[in-house]
């Protein structure tokens, strides 16, 4: 129930911010800030003071929603589902401080649609009716694209309809899987049902279950993105606006990666086991081409968001090799890749506030006058390419040590991908904070360094001490 | 406790540098930072001799435990079900060993540090990122395990990274911190994909329980382990700048001196050293491999030694005679010789930070002059400085009596009759002996001997010149550390290292060996006479610099022949990797720079457009258009029927 | 008894709505288009006829009577709109009402 | 119906005909008024065949509603709102047939499908000498389509509104 409530406490406060600013400037920003704060707290205090210890599913909340086609309004929540909340609502929080002042235009309009956004993320994580999942799916998606089209950059509109059409397209895919499921269930149990728990007990034909395990695969692959179709990623990254950036990068590219989680690999063990080496050779290509495409850029974001699909390339390959190791690690590479592309786009924004740039031949000499940038900016690359100290090492060593175990080859070549974010990471680092001064500009200021001080302490909390995350045994492939 | 608080000096000294920044004056900061290590370095040394004292032969500290890695799918014969990765400090004599070089080199070189950088503008940064070297260094060295020590490894990448590009507005520096970067970064892999590999074949990545299974489980001349010293020896090259991934050294020396001194010379660049001699248990596992690292380690003796040759950068010319020695080291590795081969590190890492040292002070005193055609006639200008190179370009040839005699002697004579190393390298060590002796002499009598230019100042006004606003105990103290290192070069020999903890295995198969195979008489005889031998041959070779009173001119590079041209250019290596892999590389990255998937993915829209744009020319708004295109359109249709 | 074969009538008919069709194509002039538009609905009224004649039943004339109504109204909005169209644009040429251009 | 020296036939023929030159002359004149003309003579010749065919009742309103009351409504509106301004800018030249080349071929075209369709469709009948009385069409109009007759009368004052909306002098809210 109390998540239920969240969600529509954040979208009600997100409608009033938007009435308030009519009525005041900038009146939205305090209010969704304090929503969101009192909403995270409220769900921290009530994981803990929860009897469940969430190693399994525990359905929170059931009610009948469509009777006829038997859908359910239910959510659930795992350990799984309450880390990459607890990062949403982080990453939530990080972008709505670096809108605050980034927004000139309509925002009362674009704090309503960040806090949709938000409010589909959170469903999608929780939702274990599948319709309702499909219906949270599509929530967080039209939102989103506002978000890219009204505010982004000079390419916004093409950026925002290609992004809308990759993942209408490949969610009419899933759609059509989730209803044969739905079907099948009929077909075996005489009754129509959309709910997760139910479907977990059907046993499926082995073609017929490749088949519905593909329309799944397809849809959260384009999310994570995986290589063939990692294009619009990109685009949207690079013209959406900072906050869109982060929640992108940070909780959106994660919401593939659960679903590949949840679904695929828990729905059809026997389909994943048996299409795992096309995946993790996905996996493999998605990080190299990636590393590589990365490399050849010179925008700032559009560089990160190659080098996201070159990380999401390793939770991939680490999911489909069916290793405990692989798996936690990615769970780990997940909150980790969040951390550090969303600080990497946070910066980003503020290096685009300052010198109105992406490019980043216009970059250069940034240490010189901004030394506390320029030091985060490192912290972040170094944890982009793996420092180990830093949780995107420990993601990526359990991810490759676990993968190893079932594809050697494979894993090896994964490897390069190592030496590969160190070039592109190096070069992104080093055109804009190191040769020939090019710009002066004041250094972070407070809110940027709450912002950036913030993510860095989580990342290297969790890499010093993963075990704050790994205690928690997370129940879905094992 | 001692133990477990060794690194956490340094950080902290890095971590109030670091946030406390320009609110630190000179004095506080070379206060903290100096200071933080000179407690290290003491403390290193109390562990050192504890642990001599002892009875226990190992030191243990568990911190906290890091990670933990299920082992599924091992061998049945395996027990371990999980093993657990540790933030946990191993301290036995190899390490007790790499800790003092480490703090006590690593504190008089930040002593040298603190007054020698003290007018550049981010002294505190440079401080700073000093510490966090050192911290990382040490990690590195006390590791009990091998996912901790990837940890040091990475760091103590990332500050060689940071340091070189320390002046970071020269684009120069910059190219090299990158390729420095990312030319180990390629050994590390190699590693990463070892750690890999021992994991998921022995379930553990615990360095003495790897020791332990590998001995147990694997057979010698194994594939795994084949494999897996092959994957670490990777790992090991990239550090320590050995062929084939050596390329990237010369250019680091961009960064400070105190950073080449530090990093470049003695401490990190034998982290490749350390790591194959902390895995001694793993090598002697696969003779093969060990015949591999003494053939890197002999061609890159060679390689740097011609190299060293044709420099005419003071700083080249150290950096090259670096990775000669560290040659030497895994030359002795290679052959067996671990105990000798730890040993030149240690006596390497205080000539040569001496040298490089010196280095410094002779290049700041020349204002930024690294050419030594354009040096001359030193040892009369400033002859106290003149005399510590001098020290450190004997112990660097190994004249009998100095420590670098005692530890190279160790090796050679190990080479013979080692099983995996063999005559042949013995050859090549001595003839990179003969090339060591070569190139320092020609070095010495470059810039030392002959007349001088003009632009040295005596040694009076340097001492104006180089602290002219400070007080002459800084001078002092700048000297003392010199000083001190220079006696530790000279004296180092006479340390005596007892690795028998760490090495026993390993050195004892080695004796039996060695036992089988008779070595001639006159084998130490031309050992101790090769520097000799080069001295005399560079005396004549090298007069007209020697003796030659005019300025020598420092020959044009169009003047000098091909082979010259090539040695310099550290034969060829740079130019090699950037037609065979940088170029290409970035070549086809430029070219696929629009993404040719998302080209690809777009034609499908492409096509949509097109055919938009048939139609909406069809939709022209003309009435009569329209008509006429119904009309044609019933034609067509009533045609159809009628057909 | 007159002997025209239904087949005559219902060519003229097609004759007629032809050249009407061809007015309507060809000229720009919206007037013309009109009044050609006129022929066609006579044109069919001709086919309607005819065919009413050979069945013998009154339901032709019903329908040319519907078509007559529908001309007439046709006429008037026609007609007013070619007034607004030449009050608006000084001209009755069709080819300048071309906002439906996509 | 004793008219010796022509037959039914031959009337309808030339009704026929003249209905045709006359509706080619509608379109092609350049001159509106010419046109409206010899559209009249185009309908009454079509209301002779409506004659001849039997229909006399529809011939009659054929003359009276179309001749008499549409095409005066043609012929008042293009006087009075001046409709004949441009005819000249924007008739096609004398000189230039081109314009009339394709739609020409199309009708050609579409003339000869219809032809062939009514062939081939096995159109034996002919047409019967018996008049179709206005009783007749009476007692059809006011009995099966009655609801077609109110949707006409429905669709005459749409139009009648229409018109008047649209063809007021100041109106506002139409834009066309």
């Amino acid at each position: 129930m109390m998540i239920s409530l969240l969600m529509a406490g954040l979208m009600l406060s997100g409608a009033f911010a938007w009435y308030r600013e009519s009525k005041k400037e900038d009146s939205a920003r305090g209010i969704v800030l304090l929503a969101l704060i009192a909403a995270a707290i409220v769900f921290i205090f009530h994981i803990m003071n929860s009897e469940h210890d969430f190693s399994n599913l525990i359905i929170i909340t059931q009610h009948a929603w469509i009777d006829i086609f038997n859908i359910e309004y239910a959510l659930a929540l795992d350990n799984l589902s309450i880390m990459l909340l607890l990062l949403t609502f982080l990453l939530a929080l990080v972008a709505l401080l670096i809108s605050w002042r980034e927004i000139r235009h309509r925002k009362g309009f674009y704090y309503f649609n960040l806090m949709a956004t938000i409010t589909g993320i959170i469903g999608v994580f929780t939702a274990v009716d599948m319709f309702l999942f499909f219906f949270f799916w599509e929530v967080m998606l039209l939102p989103m694209t506002a978000l890219i089209a009204i505010w982004g950059h000079e390419n916004r509109h093409f950026a925002a309809i290609k992004f809308f059409i990759f993942t209408q397209v490949s969610s009419l895919l899933m759609l059509v899987a989730l209803i044969s499921m739905a079907y099948l269930h009929q077909q075996q149990t005489g009754r129509l049902s959309f709910f997760y728990p139910d479907w977990l007990a059907l046993t499926l034909p082995a073609t017929t279950g490749y088949y519905l395990m593909l329309g799944f695969f397809i849809a959260f692959a384009v999310k994570l993105p995986s290589f063939p179709v990692h294009s619009w990623l990109p685009d949207a990254h690079t013209q959406a606006p900072t906050a869109g950036s982060v929640l992108l990068a940070g909780v959106l590219l994660k919401t593939g990666a659960y679903g590949l989680i949840r679904f695929v690999i828990t729905l059809f063990p026997q389909a994943s086991i048996e299409f795992s080496p096309i995946a993790a050779m996905l996996g493999l290509v998605s990080i190299l081409y990636g590393a590589k495409m990365a490399f050849a850029q010179t925008d700032f974001k559009r560089l990160v968001a190659y080098s996201s699909i070159s990380h999401m390339g390793f939770v991939m390959l680490a999911l489909f090799s069916f290793n405990h190791n692989a798996y936690n690690g990615a769970v780990i590479t997940l909150l980790a890749h969040g951390l550090s592309s969303a600080a990497l786009f946070a910066l980003a924004g503020m290096i685009y506030a300052r010198v109105h740039s992406r490019d980043l031949a216009d970059m250069g000499g940034f240490w010189r006058s901004a030394p506390l940038m320029g030091g985060f900016t490192l912290a972040f690359v170094a944890a982009a390419f793996g420092l180990p100290s830093l949780a995107n090492f420990i993601g990526e060593f359990l991810s490759l040590v676990g993968s190893y175990q079932r594809f050697p080859v494979i894993t090896i070549f994964a490897a390069l991908g190592i030496i590969g974010s160190a070039v592109y990471g190096m070069m992104l680092f080093q055109s804009a904070f190191q040769g020939p001064v090019k710009n002066t500009f004041i250094d972070l200021s407070i809110r940027e360094i709450i912002i950036s001080s913030s993510l860095l302490t989580a990342l290297l909390v969790i890499g010093l001490y993963p075990n704050l995350v790994l205690q928690f045994s997370f129940k879905g492939v094992m | 406790m001692l133990l477990t608080l060794l690194p956490f000096y340094p950080l902290v000294s890095f971590l109030l540098l670091i946030s406390l920044k320009k609110r630190l004056s000179w004095s506080q900061a070379s206060v903290l930072s100096v200071g933080s290590m000179l407690i290290c370095a003491v403390s290193s040394f109390i562990l050192f001799f504890s642990l001599a004292s002892s009875e226990q032969s190992v030191i243990t500290s568990h911190l906290w435990q890091w990670f933990s890695l299920t082992a599924e799918a091992l061998p049945p014969t395996s027990l371990m079900a999980a093993s657990t990765v540790n933030f946990a400090f191993y301290l036995d004599e190899l390490s007790a060993v790499m800790i003092c070089v480490v703090s006590g080199v690593g504190f008089l070189i930040h002593l040298f540090a603190a007054i020698y950088m003290r007018d550049d503008e981010n002294f505190n940064r440079f401080m700073a990122y000093m510490n966090l070297f050192i911290v990382a260094m040490l990690i590195l060295v006390l590791a009990d395990n091998l996912v901790l020590l990837y940890l040091g490894w990475e760091g103590v990448g990332l500050c060689s990274f940071l340091l070189i590009g320390f002046w970071y507005q020269e684009k120069a520096n910059v190219l090299a911190a990158r390729k420095a970067f990312i030319i180990t970064r390629i050994g590390d892999t190699s590693m990463a994909i070892g750690l890999f590999l021992l994991f998921n074949s022995l379930g553990s990545l615990n360095i003495q329980e790897i020791g332990s299974l590998a001995t147990q489980q694997w057979t010698i001349e194994g594939e795994q382990a084949y494999w897996a010293c092959l994957l670490l020896l990777g790992g090991a090259v990239g550090k320590s700048a050995q062929l084939p991934l050596q390329t990237w050294l010369p250019d680091a020396m961009a960064g400070p001196t105190p950073v080449s001194a530090l990093i470049h010379a003695a401490t990190m660049v034998t982290a490749g050293v350390y790591l194959i001699a902390r895995m001694n248990a793993l090598f002697v596992l696969s003779p093969e491999v060990m015949t591999y690292v003494a053939w890197v380690g002999a061609s890159t003796l060679l390689l740097a030694g011609f190299a060293a040759l044709a420099q005419s950068d003071i700083k080249r010319i150290l950096a090259y005679s670096t990775m000669s020695q560290i040659g030497y080291m895994m030359l002795a590795l290679g052959a067996g010789a671990w105990s000798a081969g730890v040993f030149h590190l240690m006596t390497h890492a205080f000539f040569k930070a001496l040298l490089f040292l010196t280095a410094g002070v002779i290049i700041y005193a020349l204002h930024h002059q690294q050419n030594i055609f354009k040096m001359g006639g030193l040892l009369k200008k400033i002859p106290f400085e003149s005399g510590l190179f001098i020290i450190g370009l004997i112990c660097l040839m190994a004249i009998p009596g100095t420590s670098g005699f005692f530890s190279k002697e160790a090796i050679i004579g190990q080479l013979w009759s080692s099983p995996t190393a063999g005559t042949s390298l013995w050859w090549c060590a001595i003839f990179g002996a003969l090339l060591t002796s070569i190139y320092s002499c020609r070095l010495f009598f470059i810039a030392f001997l002959g007349s001088g230019c003009s632009e040295v100042q005596s040694g009076k006004s340097l001492k104006h010149s180089f602290d002219n606003h400070s007080d002459v105990s800084q001078h002092t103290l700048l000297r003392s550390s010199l000083v001190v290192l220079a006696l530790l070069s000279l004296v180092g020999g006479f340390f005596t290292l007892d690795f028998t903890g760490v090495f026993s295995t390993a050195d004892n198969g080695n004796m039996s060996n060695q036992v089988s195979l008779a070595e001639p008489l006159w084998l130490h005889t031309v050992a101790i006479a090769t520097p000799f031998v080069g001295i005399a041959f560079s005396w004549f070779y090298f007069k007209n610099y020697r003796i030659t009173n005019d300025k020598v001119n420092p020959p044009e590079p169009s003047s000098l022949n091909a082979i010259t041209r090539f040695c310099q250019s550290g034969l060829g290596f740079d130019w090699l990797y950037s037609t065979l892999i940088v170029n290409p590389f970035v070549f086809i990255a430029q070219l696929n720079r629009r993404d040719i998937v998302d080209q690809t993915l777009m034609t499908s829209a492409w096509y949509v457009t097109l055919w938009r744009d048939v139609l909406s020319f069809s939709q022209n708004g003309l009435l009569r258009w329209y008509a006429a295109a119904f009309a044609f359109g019933l034609v067509m249709f009533i045609g159809a029927w009628l057909l | 008894m007159t002997t025209i074969p239904l087949e005559h009538v219902l060519i003229l008919a097609s004759i007629l709505f032809m050249i009407g069709f061809l007015g309507v194509i060809v000229r720009k002039n919206t007037l013309f288009m009109l009044m050609s538009l006129e022929v066609m609905l006579n044109a069919v009224g001709v086919a309607f006829i005819g065919a009413g004649s050979v069945w013998q039943q009154a339901d032709g004339q019903v329908m040319f009577m519907l078509i007559l109504t529908l001309a007439a109204a046709e006429v008037a909005v026609g007609l007013a709109l070619l007034i607004r169209m030449q009050h608006c644009f000084k001209s009755l040429d069709i080819d300048h009402l071309s906002q439906l251009k996509g | 119906m004793n008219i010796q020296f022509a037959s039914v036939e031959t009337l309808f023929y030339l009704a026929g005909l003249i209905a045709v030159v006359a509706s080619l002359k509608v379109i092609t004149r350049k001159n509106t008024v010419h046109a409206l003309l010899y559209l009249v003579i185009s309908l009454l010749a079509v209301a002779v065949c409506f004659y001849l065919m039997g229909a006399p009742f529809a011939a009659g309103l054929e003359v009276i509603v179309y001749a008499g009351a549409i095409l005066v409504l043609f012929v008042f509106a293009v006087m009075l709102f001046g409709l004949n301004k441009d005819e000249v800018k924007h008739t096609p030249k004398n000189g230039s047939l081109s314009h009339w080349v394709g739609p020409s071929i199309l009708a050609t075209c579409l003339l000869a499908e219809v032809i062939l369709s009514l062939q081939s469709s096995d159109i034996q009948s002919r047409l019967s000498a018996t008049v179709v009385t206005s009783k007749q069409v009476g007692m059809l109009l006011y009995g099966p389509y009655l609801l077609a007759v109110e949707i006409a009368s429905f669709l005459l004052l749409a139009g009648l509104i229409a018109g008047y909306h649209y063809a007021k002098p100041d109106n506002q809210g139409g834009h066309l």
